[in-house]
């Protein structure tokens, strides 16, 4: 009898699970809320919101997105009104003629969500603060560019700059994240900032922390009541009145929730469970309405080569390893085809296309690598075509049929495989074949070691394990090996020979290359055995590079000469080929349209990365409307 | 009195040496490990947002400074016992400046509610079951559910687990296969335990039945050989009632072996406990563990272990101290 | 078959009773003939003796009669009949069963450690077992129960002991005092005193005889020590591999036993002032999976002829009240017309005095 | 011998089919021997081809035929599994032995070092393993680490074995004949606790798999090497059931619950035949 009971126990409680629905949200009206994948995942540190601390609490979990706010927003795609986006400024920051000071001009009625009015105390506070504490995440970055730091009036800062500095605004300008501004008025209370936990935090974004979890698995945000007082209110009101960051599990759990219509917007997903949610859940789209569906990011995925390690510091070595790849395959064993391919060094994303590919297509065509014994030209304009070919039979009309979607969406050429051409390279660089195998020098095996980043980035791990194979058929001895939770740092060790990662990101729709070519100079260069700084992760030592670095440093932000230098960096890298560029990273973006409609995509509206980890998204908010229901 | 003292005693300088061979083993491991908290966490910032080279050096140096990594590798271990006699782990690295026994304690009740509840339940069926069909060996019901037990008892925790997910959360998705109760729900109220209740089931399931299949098997071996004991033969002799000769002669002599064999797998209970939380994305020590080795956080790596070891020992400590009342030989012996 | 103690009133009777233990493992079936072919009566008030080495088949015989059957354990055939039941016993269902246990029909066992629940107190033994046979209110079985251990001179004290806190001798006192409280009309008492040094099983001897007297039940009395069975026995039944092969009044036995293996047990009793060397059998008690064929005891008996090795001997009444199984005692007639008798027992073997 | 185990086949149901799926287990695993493709490389066939006479468990979403995958990894498994067994075998003979031969100080002193370990809990300890080692986590680390913790439960068996031998007279004459301790152990004693160390390398067999296994599928090993744990966590990073790729999921896992079955029988008839007690319930259940 008692079995029997235990039985219909879990019967009834069976019953309440499927009444209830899995993984719901309790007290929350499901139409004016928006649930969005926190892809922090468990926030191991829930209570802390303190976002100016290293790598304390989460921040992505609707808290930069939705709770903080800076100067400029520069847009990874088109922008709303634009791709930058004068924010809590007023105005585009002011320069002096030598770049040693600049000004800024704040917006008025802007205030913080306990009503208190937001001026330039907070913005003079944010800077002096932080470069009082320099294990704030700003504190470096302030200490060493700014000299003082003023407030004339109540909507003017005047930063003096310790030496020349044509991108310091760069600091204030959101392209992911940029140093938050901080409430003084409660910040000045605490003794000390770096152990306060800002909870709950006082925002100056459209909407204000609700309720959390304090295991860390959910956030939820409600709108301001004063949200007019905000500087996103120029485009209107947001449209969710609640908004729900939360961690779904692993990739598949993502794709059966949104599938049950549980999570409006999944960060990232697999290729495959992407494939499942077009084909069972019409509702359902990512940022390119057909395939690929991914959100390129403004990211480089590319294979890194630490080129003080030999034999990669040689650039015959690097060009053959790169015409050894067939990147159709690669793009297969990744993303499934959904990849945007780049042969050049800045990822094929945003507006990116205008500024550097098509500009640079005849030059790629005519480029030529003389290898001793003859001459080739690498560049093969139609791979991105091949590519949409090759998936046309089995995606149909999913894939575009117009050449500059085709660009945009898979990307344009790419190196043509050539093993003789690489058999010539390596020989040139001393190499030598025996039977299969190809031989250092020295008389040593080839062998490389590709670092991937395993479950972390599988798309990438994919990647690696791809072009390892391609590099083992040719005779070279090489082997991924997945190097999950210290990768960037490992890899900044110098502690490495080849990696899938990546050393370029761009601001995605400002052609400005800066943000990461500058760190590229080698006065930054470390010996061996030393830790890089970011993001030279290949330890890439070029006087020629260093010159148009120094150009760059001496020109504008918006300086139309800024394009050009660029140019001068991508040829030379395409000489040298010190990192092999893959693809942009594809984000599995996917949306569902049953609750919330006015989501950005690539073909009639890209107004913004929705991406939801990046702070742009906020500019999301103002265009979601609630779905008509039927 | 004097011989339980004595019992008490030896139990309790078992346990004392038990938890501290186990730190120190944990201790050795976490602090060899090549992962560095401080590149972790200036990597976090890098990753996404500016990096200019030269804020880099002067963030690392803070950091060092503010984590207290200094000093020699003796001073920092007689540190660490220094602060776990008062309970204190230091501050997590993942989590600066929260102390890992916060983290800790916010993850342990769900993990101690989980592991309780499931070991009891799977225990207590799987014994009771188990019992049955050792005494009534030709029940067919019963022999069924033999095989069962059986088929279930060698498959390890994550395949269940890993089925029941399957099973419930995708090809019937009835039940939740995630966190452990609903999102902003008023945390108080039936509804909050219900739904508590509601999302453990799936992770408690698979603890039970593996753990209830082993308990079975273990316990039927038992009572048929307890059956043929004198006292039992002598019972059925007496015409004792059979009800009382199953409960109180064969069941409750063939208890004392199972709990002895409690105290001994709970260990083994725990690993499934944490395993059957990373799959159902469970909010306890198990998930907290994945994070914390995968954020390179060794004292939140530490201090998990270390808790996990004390909590398990201690668990077996409770459990030896009232086996006399079970089995009043047990002092003598 | 009549009974050697015709006049009285006969409590037990077994007839032809084979037990067997059936196993069949590995695709052999296997039979242990642990009882084969006994038949014996036990009057009102009597205690009747079995004797025999061990692994004769005595504990079978008495698990047999006490209806303790279980697998592999098989009654092949035989009856079994208690006076105070009008059916073989081993037939009864488990209520049935139930009911005569401890009113009409208790035993005690075995003197090891393992006989009383080792977790609960000796208080909750007596209530298991005889509470529910007495149909009293517990508060007059409580004191019944008291009063039946002052009477055997137990403290009532060792109720709230547990079964290890008290001595070998005191738990076998216990297990007495635990069969007879309902006063029972029938006792097997299977070597109660085996296990106890010879000063404490003196005592529990006289506490057994007591305890029989005072409420005037059968007995069967088992054990392999003659001894013992000199001192309790009325009347002795010896066991040889799975038979009966003599039967008499205890004296009787002693003075005059007629069967070779009979003598053997009497002959190799200790007696004080005698210091000639015991004579041991040679051999070793047979297997009772494969016994020997014909008289079991053929292939170590000194009398061993032809006919021992074809023919099983059947209990025959030598005397009224002495019944042996041997082809030396009892004469086989066989199809032939050839009478053989034994002669001079006693002397040809050279093992009486 | 033969005859013991033809025996067993025919009147011991666990045994026969705990023999048919360790047999099966056993051929896939030879099987991977004759493979056609290269074990690391992926897509070498068209990926996410559903089970067919061409390809009968499917092909995965990383272009492997499931089939071929399945048999290099269930050779890995099980190769893992018994390298591990052995290993902990000899910790626990040598520490089973000498402990109940010894006694006294010795036997005290190693018990309580062995109680210790039973009840650490593992699967931490094998994670910080992890934490330590990364990315020189290794399939031969990982199994040394394993088989030592993987010890003390059957030492404390082997002890008791060991302890019962020590009273026996032979152990005595062997004494008194001057055997040394390390003869007596390995000439006189051995052989008796050998049938256990049998039953009980079956039980550690499947514990380490299955220890293995969940380390795998959390990311805890080295995913490069194809084992079942492995190949359960390639197809759940390609979602794979969710994406409806079924067979990449369901074979492993049916295959490497065969082998844990499998080897679970076969040790637990082993065992019946090594304790006659339990053999004689069986006989009592029979009749």
């Amino acid at each position: 009898m008692r079995i029997m009971r235990a039985l219909m126990f879990i019967a009834s409680a069976w019953l309440m699970g499927q009444s209830a629905l899995a993984q719901g949200i309790s007290n929350l009206p499901r139409e004016q809320t928006i649930i969005i994948e926190n892809p922090q995942g468990t926030i191991t540190n829930p209570s802390w919101f303190n976002i100016w601390m290293v790598a304390r609490g989460g921040n992505s979990t609707g808290l930069q997105q939705l709770g903080m706010d800076t100067l400029w927003y520069i847009d990874a795609d088109a922008g709303i009104d634009g791709v930058w986006d004068n924010s809590l400024a007023a105005d585009k920051p002011q320069y002096n003629a030598d770049f040693t000071e600049m000004t800024v001009k704040l917006r008025d009625g802007i205030t913080w969500s306990d009503g208190v009015e937001f001026t330039a105390d907070d913005v003079v506070y944010t800077v002096e603060t932080q470069i009082k504490n320099p294990s704030m995440i700003w504190g470096a970055a302030f200490g060493a560019s700014v000299d003082k730091v003023t407030a004339p009036d109540k909507h003017t800062v005047v930063f003096k700059l310790k030496r020349p500095n044509s991108r310091f605004h760069a600091t204030f300008t959101v392209r992911w994240n940029a140093a938050w501004i901080m409430p003084k008025h409660i910040f000045e209370k605490v003794k000390d900032p770096t152990k306060f936990d800002f909870n709950p935090p006082v925002t100056i974004g459209p909407y204000k922390l609700h309720s959390f979890d304090p295991n860390g698995k959910w956030y939820i945000w409600e709108k301001r009541e004063d949200w007019q007082h905000t500087s996103i209110a120029r485009y209107g009101e947001p449209g969710p009145k609640y908004a729900a960051y939360i961690d779904p599990g692993p990739p598949d759990k993502r794709v059966i929730l949104q599938l049950n219509h549980q999570l409006d917007i999944i960060h990232d997903t697999s290729p495959e469970g992407v494939f499942t949610l077009v084909k069972q859940s019409p509702s359902s789209h990512g940022w390119f309405k057909g395939f690929p569906y991914a959100h390129p990011d403004p990211t480089l995925p590319a294979v890194l080569f630490n080129h003080q390690v030999k034999p990669f510091d040689s650039p015959d070595v690097r060009w053959a390893l790169a015409l050894l790849i067939d990147i159709k395959a690669v793009s297969m064993a990744s993303y499934r085809g959904a990849a945007t391919i780049s042969a050049i060094g800045v990822p094929p994303t945003g507006l990116y296309g205008k500024y550097y590919f098509d500009p640079m297509e005849d030059w790629l065509k005519n480029f030529e690598i003389d290898t001793g014994k003859s001459k080739y030209k690498p560049y093969d304009p139609t791979v991105g075509q091949q590519i949409a070919d090759m998936l046309r039979p089995s995606m149909g009309d999913q894939i575009p049929t117009d050449a500059k979607a085709i660009a945009n969406a898979f990307g344009r050429g790419w190196w043509k495989p050539n093993p003789e051409a690489a058999a010539e390279l390596l020989e040139r660089a001393g190499f030598t074949k025996q039977g299969d195998q190809w031989m250092k020098p020295d008389g040593t095996r080839f062998k490389i070691t590709l670092l991937v980043e395993g479950d972390q980035r599988p798309v990438m791990t994919r990647a690696g394990t791809m072009i390892a194979q391609e590099w083992r058929q040719f005779g070279i001895d090489a082997q991924t090996q997945a190097y999950p939770s210290d990768f960037f740092p490992r890899i900044e060790s110098g502690d490495y020979e080849a990696a899938i990662g990546w050393s370029v990101e761009t601001w995605g729709g400002h052609p400005d290359l800066s943000f990461f070519l500058d760190s590229w100079h080698s006065e930054f260069l470390k010996p061996r055995g030393e830790r890089q700084p970011p993001r030279n992760r290949q330890r890439w030592k070029s006087p020629e590079l260093d010159k148009i670095i120094e150009q760059i440093r001496t020109i504008g932000f918006d300086d139309p000469k800024g394009q050009e230098l660029g140019k001068e960096y991508i040829k030379l890298a395409v000489r040298e080929m010190p990192i092999i560029p893959l693809m942009s990273y594809n984000v599995f973006t996917m949306m569902d349209t049953t609750y919330w409609t006015g989501y950005p995509n690539a073909e009639t509206d890209p107004y913004t990365d929705p991406v939801p980890n990046w702070a742009n998204t906020k500019y999301m908010f103002v265009k979601l409307k609630p779905a008509k229901r039927q | 009195m004097r011989t339980y003292a004595l019992y008490f005693v030896s139990r309790l300088a078992q346990f004392v040496l038990v938890v501290f061979i186990g730190i120190n083993v944990a201790y050795l491991i976490t602090h060899l490990t090549p992962i560095d908290p401080v590149e972790q966490a200036i990597s976090s910032v890098t990753m996404f947002g500016q990096s200019s080279p030269e804020m880099v050096e002067v963030m690392r140096k803070a950091l060092r400074e503010l984590y207290g990594l200094e000093g020699s590798a003796p001073q920092q271990y007689v540190t660490f016992w220094k602060r776990l006699a008062t309970g204190d782990f230091g501050p997590s690295l993942s989590a600066f400046p929260t102390p890992v026994s916060t983290l800790i304690w916010q993850a342990l009740p769900w993990t101690v509610g989980l592991l309780v509840c499931s070991t009891l339940i799977a225990w207590m069926v799987g014994n009771f079951l188990g019992g049955l069909a050792g005494y009534y060996r030709r029940n067919i019901l019963l022999k069924a559910l033999g095989i069962v037990a059986m088929s279930l008892q060698p498959i390890p925790y994550y395949i269940v687990a890993f089925i029941l997910l399957i099973v419930f959360g995708f090809l019937w998705p009835v039940l939740p296969i995630s966190g452990g109760a609903e999102m902003n729900i008023d945390r108080q109220g039936f509804a909050f335990a219900a739904s508590i209740i509601q999302h453990s089931i799936l992770p408690a399931l698979s603890l039970v039945l593996v753990g209830m299949g082993a308990w079975f098997i273990g316990m039927r071996s038992l009572v048929s050989n307890i059956v043929t004991e004198d006292y039992v033969t002598y019972a059925e002799l007496g015409g004792v009632d059979r009800r009382r000769i199953l409960f109180s002669y064969v069941m409750r002599n063939a208890l004392s072996p199972q709990v002895t064999g409690l105290a001994l797998s709970l260990g083994a209970i725990f690993n499934g406990a944490i395993i059957t939380e990373v799959v159902f994305g469970y909010p306890g020590l198990g998930t907290l563990l994945v994070r914390a080795v995968n954020a390179g956080d060794y004292s939140l790596v530490l201090g998990i272990t270390s808790v996990s070891i004390i909590a398990v020992a201690a668990a077996i400590l409770v459990i030896d101290i009232i086996y006399p009342l079970l089995d009043p030989r047990v002092v003598q012996g | 078959m009549t009974g050697a103690n015709g006049s009285k009133k006969v409590m037990l009777a077994v007839e032809h009773l084979r037990a067997y233990y059936v196993m069949r493992y590995f695709g052999t079936q296997r039979e242990v003939r642990a009882v084969d072919d006994i038949s014996l009566e036990v009057g009102r008030n009597e205690i009747y003796g079995l004797a025999g080495e061990s692994s004769s088949g005595k504990t079978t015989f008495v698990k047999t009669i006490a209806a303790a059957i279980r697998p592999p354990l098989t009654v092949v055939g035989g009856s079994i009949r208690y006076s105070f039941l009008d059916r073989d016993i081993y037939r009864l269902d488990r209520a049935a069963l139930s009911s005569i246990r401890w009113r009409h029909l208790s035993y005690i066992p075995q003197g090891s450690m393992n006989v009383l629940n080792p977790v609960r107190r000796v208080r909750e033994s007596f209530n298991d077992f005889a509470l529910p046979h007495m149909g009293l209110p517990k508060q007059q079985f409580s004191n019944a129960v008291i009063a039946h251990l002052e009477r055997l001179q137990l403290k009532p004290s060792v109720l709230d002991a547990y079964p290890h806190e008290l001595s070998g001798g005191m738990r076998q006192r216990v297990a007495i005092a635990l069969a007879t409280v309902c006063r029972p009309d029938f006792i097997i008492a299977d070597e109660p005193t085996t296990a106890l040094d010879v000063v404490v099983q003196k005592s529990v001897l006289e506490l057994i005889r007591e305890a029989q007297r005072e409420i005037g039940s059968s007995m069967i009395f088992v054990t392999h020590d003659m001894a013992v069975h000199a001192n309790i026995s009325d009347r002795l039944g010896i066991m040889y591999a799975g038979r009966l092969v003599e039967e008499a009044p205890t004296a009787e036995v002693f003075r005059n036993p007629k069967h070779p293996y009979t003598q053997h047990l009497i002959a190799s009793l200790p007696r004080i002032g005698d210091n000639s060397p015991r004579t041991a059998l040679t051999g070793a008690p047979p297997s009772m999976a494969d016994p020997p064929s014909g008289c079991r005891f053929h292939p170590r008996c000194p009398l061993a002829m032809d006919i021992c090795r074809e023919l099983a001997p059947e209990m025959i009444a030598a005397d009224p009240h002495h019944r042996v199984a041997c082809h030396a005692v009892n004469p086989v007639v066989r199809p032939g017309g050839e009478q053989m008798f034994a002669k001079n027992l006693g002397q040809r073997s050279g093992l009486v005095q | 011998m033969l005859k013991i185990v033809r025996d067993l086949f025919r009147y011991n149901r666990e045994f026969a089919l705990g023999t048919i799926l360790i047999l099966v287990v056993f051929g896939f695993a030879v099987a991977s021997f004759f493979s056609p493709y290269p074990p690391l490389d992926s897509y070498v066939v068209p990926p996410d081809v559903p089970p067919s006479w061409a390809y009968p468990f499917g092909t995965n979403s990383r272009g492997q035929d499931v089939f071929w995958q399945l048999t290099l990894a269930i050779r890995n498994s099980l190769l893992f599994g018994l390298s591990v067994a052995l290993m902990s075998r000899i910790l626990s003979l040598l520490i089973g032995l000498v402990a109940g031969y010894a006694g006294g100080v010795v036997d005290r002193v190693l018990m309580t070092i062995n109680d210790t370990f039973v009840v650490i809990p593992l699967f931490p300890i094998l994670v910080l393993f992890f934490f330590m080692m990364h990315d020189q986590m290794s399939w031969p680390l990982l199994a040394i680490a394993m088989a030592s913790l993987g010890w003390p439960y059957d030492a404390r068996l082997i002890r008791s074995v060991a302890l019962s031998l020590r009273t026996r007279e032979f152990t005595a004459m062997s004494v008194f004949s001057g055997m040394s301790a390390r003869q007596i152990l390995v000439e006189e004693h051995l052989p008796y606790v050998l049938p256990i160390v049998f039953s009980t390398t079956l039980n550690n067999m499947n514990w380490s798999i299955g220890l293995e296994v969940t380390l795998s599928v959390i990311g805890f090993t080295n995913i490069e090497t194809p084992t079942i744990g492995t190949m359960i966590y390639w197809a759940n990073q390609h979602t794979a059931m969710v994406a409806g790729v079924w067979w990449w999921i369901v074979f492993p896992v049916a295959l490497v619950i065969m082998a844990f079955l499998g080897l679970y029988l076969l040790s637990v008839s082993m065992n019946e035949y090594i304790d006659p007690r339990s053999r004689l319930m069986r006989m009592d259940s029979k009749v």
